[in-house]
């Protein structure tokens, strides 16, 4: 088991953000998380990565209890949210090499240069990140969580806002990384992608969340029907 | 009758009682003469004011251990008491220093330290009504902390700078007995008064809590 | 060892950014000549005649202006650790709050001390006290200058001590600059007291006046350095 | 609660003034010492005077003197206590004021959830 959350409760003040959640992952699994905004979504992401704590539950990540020992399980997640996480006043490569240096990676430069290869950015490798376009700075947030290549990869939103470039980026990035044994959180709105790049299915309302199916079970449209008839509520 | 309106009740009765012993039975002070009765109420605040905080930097530091809000919930109130028997030290306090001095304000260790401690916990309450619902709890505890460490530091600097025009804590020991009745009698009534306020105020503060759930519910 | 690397590497980081935009290093170099100027209006053209009195005013002139500056070095520091999630990016590796904490003290003393190093003796020389110092002073100004230089970097030291952790938790509210300053100012009492003290002492004397005030620095800079080591974590990890 | 607060804090208000007043030493000086003053004075003069009638002026005179200081003294003492009776009263007073609101919006929020149910 790659990711076990169980009982998650998350309380902002008076406020119940998430109600004992429970969640699972095994490496190669695809899991995603359909829920409207406010549902939470964004601070469950918070939670798995061990950014914020939970009011009560428990979090392991591989193998570790991710609540008590952070530091350790830290360096085996990738997170992808809307935020950079990173400095954007300093260059790509700068970035990459303080980060990289950071997880204590060996063989930096060359992992820097194919990563930054493989998202389109080897010839802005110097210019700070501040001057690029949106979508040149969705590609480098990409290399930025894959840098130390995590066990374990986290996505908020990865379609929202993303230009085609990419997008597509991002979808031949989480096949590849599925077929390599890595296991993926996703949380999305767009039912269509969804679905496209999910294994098993869940739906994340008012703190609650709900297993749908498993990819095999279930089709675009009942999924998609399903979603909507719950929006309404 | 519940435990709160108890001490309410004794420290109300014991604030009749030091008022009484101050004006009738303690002595005149020969320096000061009537003067020197303000002494017995200011200084007594004094040291409510420094329990005050020190409740606050104690139930802090528990709340970093433990994280119940109940903790929190302390030292956020005895912070605010805290301050409002600031004000009593630091309205009293120039009186005093008028009469005795011929001035508004010394800087005096004592009471300079205890008005840089006001100072930073009286930051702290701005800073608490700034700060969102998940950050406010440990960011007021790491500060509530750090605040009441500097005391010491101000407090030695400051008497070397400017040695002590107060009587100093050992002439407070050989005080006739009936000054050092007065004394303990208005220092303990304070005391217990800081203790009803804090008790009264936690309930407020639960009540606070209990409505803003039930809003929260009604809302979704 | 690793740790020493991880807390250079975030240094260099640190450093990088205070000067990659150089309108930061030039705008607090501008601003600290600017208040130290408006004394200068203020209090002249002609300063106080006596010594001692001159060196009060100095001492003030320098440690006001220190003061502010720092707050604005402190604000800026954290405001871009806080925006695009910086921090959780570093939080993210793995690395440990404290490192964290020493790499900003350290980042943020350079920082401050390069500022000082320029600031201190266009300060003197426009309130004029080099002209006024005794002659036995004047011919080991090097020296003095030194010892002063010294002085400020401990009162410095502690000022970014107990600094940086307030400013990890005023960059969280909407009125950063100003709650960072209600905050902060109370707190650093003793080091403004005891720097000033040591200051006029070492400008009207040569030497500290006794060992107290600079005690108070370094004990200042020492409880606070170890307090805030410790409760650094608790403002990064909430 | 809220009355039985106002109550307190009238009646220490009440008993702080009457004790304040009841405590209140008269001014003495006694007769002796003014007579023995008044004759080493004379004693010390030549001039023929009466003794009797400079003893009445220096006595009043003192007196009055003595009251003026100690009225001063008073004023002090007085604001001193004033204040800190008005920042205690002013601080209870208000505490009570928000949990007795609180405490209504609570019930009704009670009575309006049982109401819907």
């Amino acid at each position: 088991m790659l990711l076990q959350a169980s009982q998650i409760t998350k309380r902002f003040g008076h406020r119940m953000v998430l109600n004992a959640l429970d969640l699972s992952l095994q490496p190669g699994e695809v899991v995603t998380i359909f829920g409207p905004n406010g549902a939470g979504k964004t601070t469950l992401i918070q939670i798995l990565s061990t950014l914020l704590k939970p009011t009560s539950g428990t979090l392991q990540i591989g193998g570790i209890n991710a609540l008590e020992e952070a530091l350790r399980v830290r360096p085996s997640l990738g997170l992808i949210v809307h935020e950079p996480l990173a400095y954007l006043e300093l260059s790509p490569y700068e970035n990459l090499k303080l980060f990289g240096r950071l997880y204590g990676l060996n063989g930096l430069e060359q992992r820097i240069a194919d990563l930054l290869d493989e998202v389109q950015l080897t010839p802005y490798a110097h210019e700070p990140v501040r001057i690029f376009s949106r979508g040149m700075i969705q590609r480098f947030m990409i290399a930025k969580a894959l840098i130390h290549d995590p066990a374990l990869l986290l996505f908020d939103e990865p379609f929202s806002g993303l230009d085609l470039a990419a997008k597509q980026l991002v979808l031949k990035r989480i096949d590849h990384e599925r077929a390599r044994g890595k296991g993926i959180i996703l949380t999305t709105h767009n039912t269509e992608l969804g679905y496209h790049v999910g294994s098993r299915f869940h739906f994340l309302l008012n703190g609650q969340i709900e297993t749908v199916a498993e990819k095999e079970d279930i089709g675009l449209e009942t999924l998609s029907r399903e979603y909507e008839e719950r929006l309404k509520g | 009758m519940t435990r709160t309106q108890l001490i309410g009740l004794l420290s109300a009765i014991l604030l009749f009682v030091a008022i009484y012993v101050v004006f009738s039975f303690a002595e005149i002070e020969m320096t000061m003469l009537e003067v020197q009765k303000i002494f017995y109420f200011h200084i007594s605040s004094a040291f409510t004011l420094f329990l005050a905080f020190g409740v606050t930097f104690i139930s802090s530091i528990l709340y970093l251990i433990k994280r119940r809000d109940k903790h929190d919930t302390i030292a956020l109130v005895s912070t605010e008491i805290g301050i409002v028997f600031g004000v009593v030290v630091f309205t009293t306090g120039p009186i005093w220093a008028r009469y005795a001095w011929n001035t508004w304000w010394n800087w005096e260790p004592r009471l300079t330290s205890a008005l840089i401690l006001w100072l930073t916990y009286i930051g702290y309450l701005i800073l608490r009504s700034a700060l969102a619902e998940e950050k406010k709890r440990v960011y007021s505890a790491v500060l509530g902390i750090i605040g009441f460490l500097n005391v010491p530091i101000v407090y030695f600097s400051v008497e070397l700078w400017q040695g002590g025009l107060h009587p100093d804590t050992s002439t407070k020991m050989n005080l006739p007995s009936t000054m050092q009745i007065a004394w303990l009698i208005s220092w303990l009534a304070l005391t217990l008064l800081y203790l009803f306020l804090l008790m009264f105020r936690y309930r407020t503060e639960q009540i606070k809590l209990e409505l803003e759930t039930i809003q929260h519910q009604q809302m979704n | 060892m690793e740790a020493f690397r991880q807390i250079g590497w975030l240094i260099h980081k640190d450093l990088a950014l205070q000067f990659r935009t150089k309108d930061m290093l030039a705008l607090i170099i501008v601003f600290s000549v600017l208040v130290v100027l408006i004394f200068c209006f203020a209090f002249g053209p002609i300063f106080p005649e006596q010594l001692e009195e001159r060196g009060k005013l100095a001492a003030s002139v320098l440690w006001g202006t220190f003061l502010f500056a720092g707050i604005i070095a402190l604000n800026r520091s954290f405001d871009i650790e806080r925006m695009n999630g910086a921090l959780h990016g570093l939080r993210l590796t793995g690395v440990d709050a404290s490192y964290l904490y020493l790499s900003k003290v350290v980042s943020i003393f350079l920082f401050l001390m390069l500022l000082e190093v320029v600031v201190t003796p266009i300060t003197l020389q426009f309130l004029d006290v080099l002209t006024v110092l005794p002659v036995a002073l004047q011919a080991q100004l090097p020296w003095l200058l030194l010892k002063l230089i010294g002085v400020i970097a401990i009162g410095t030291l502690g000022f970014c001590a107990v600094g940086v952790v307030v400013s990890g938790i005023s960059t969280n509210t909407p009125g950063k600059e100003s709650l960072l300053s209600v905050i902060l100012l109370p707190l650093t009492f003793p080091v403004v007291m005891a720097g000033a003290k040591c200051t006029v002492s070492l400008l009207t004397t040569g030497g500290l006046g006794g060992n107290f005030w600079i005690s108070v620095l370094v004990v200042y800079s020492l409880v606070f350095l170890a307090s805030s080591y410790l409760l650094f974590e608790f403002v990064v990890e909430g | 609660m809220h009355k039985g607060l106002w109550i307190t804090v009238l009646i220490a208000f009440a008993l702080f003034f009457g004790l304040f007043i009841l405590s209140q030493i008269p001014v003495a000086i006694t007769q002796d010492e003014v007579s023995i003053a008044v004759s080493d004075a004379i004693a010390e003069t030549n001039a023929q005077v009466d003794e009797i009638e400079i003893e009445q002026l220096v006595t009043q005179k003192a007196v009055g003197k003595l009251e003026a200081r100690q009225k001063k003294r008073l004023k002090f003492l007085v604001s001193a206590y004033f204040i800190i009776w008005l920042i205690f009263s002013l601080y209870a007073l208000h505490l009570a004021k928000m949990q007795n609101q609180l405490c209504k919006r609570l019930e009704q929020l009670h009575s309006d959830l049982q109401q819907k149910r």
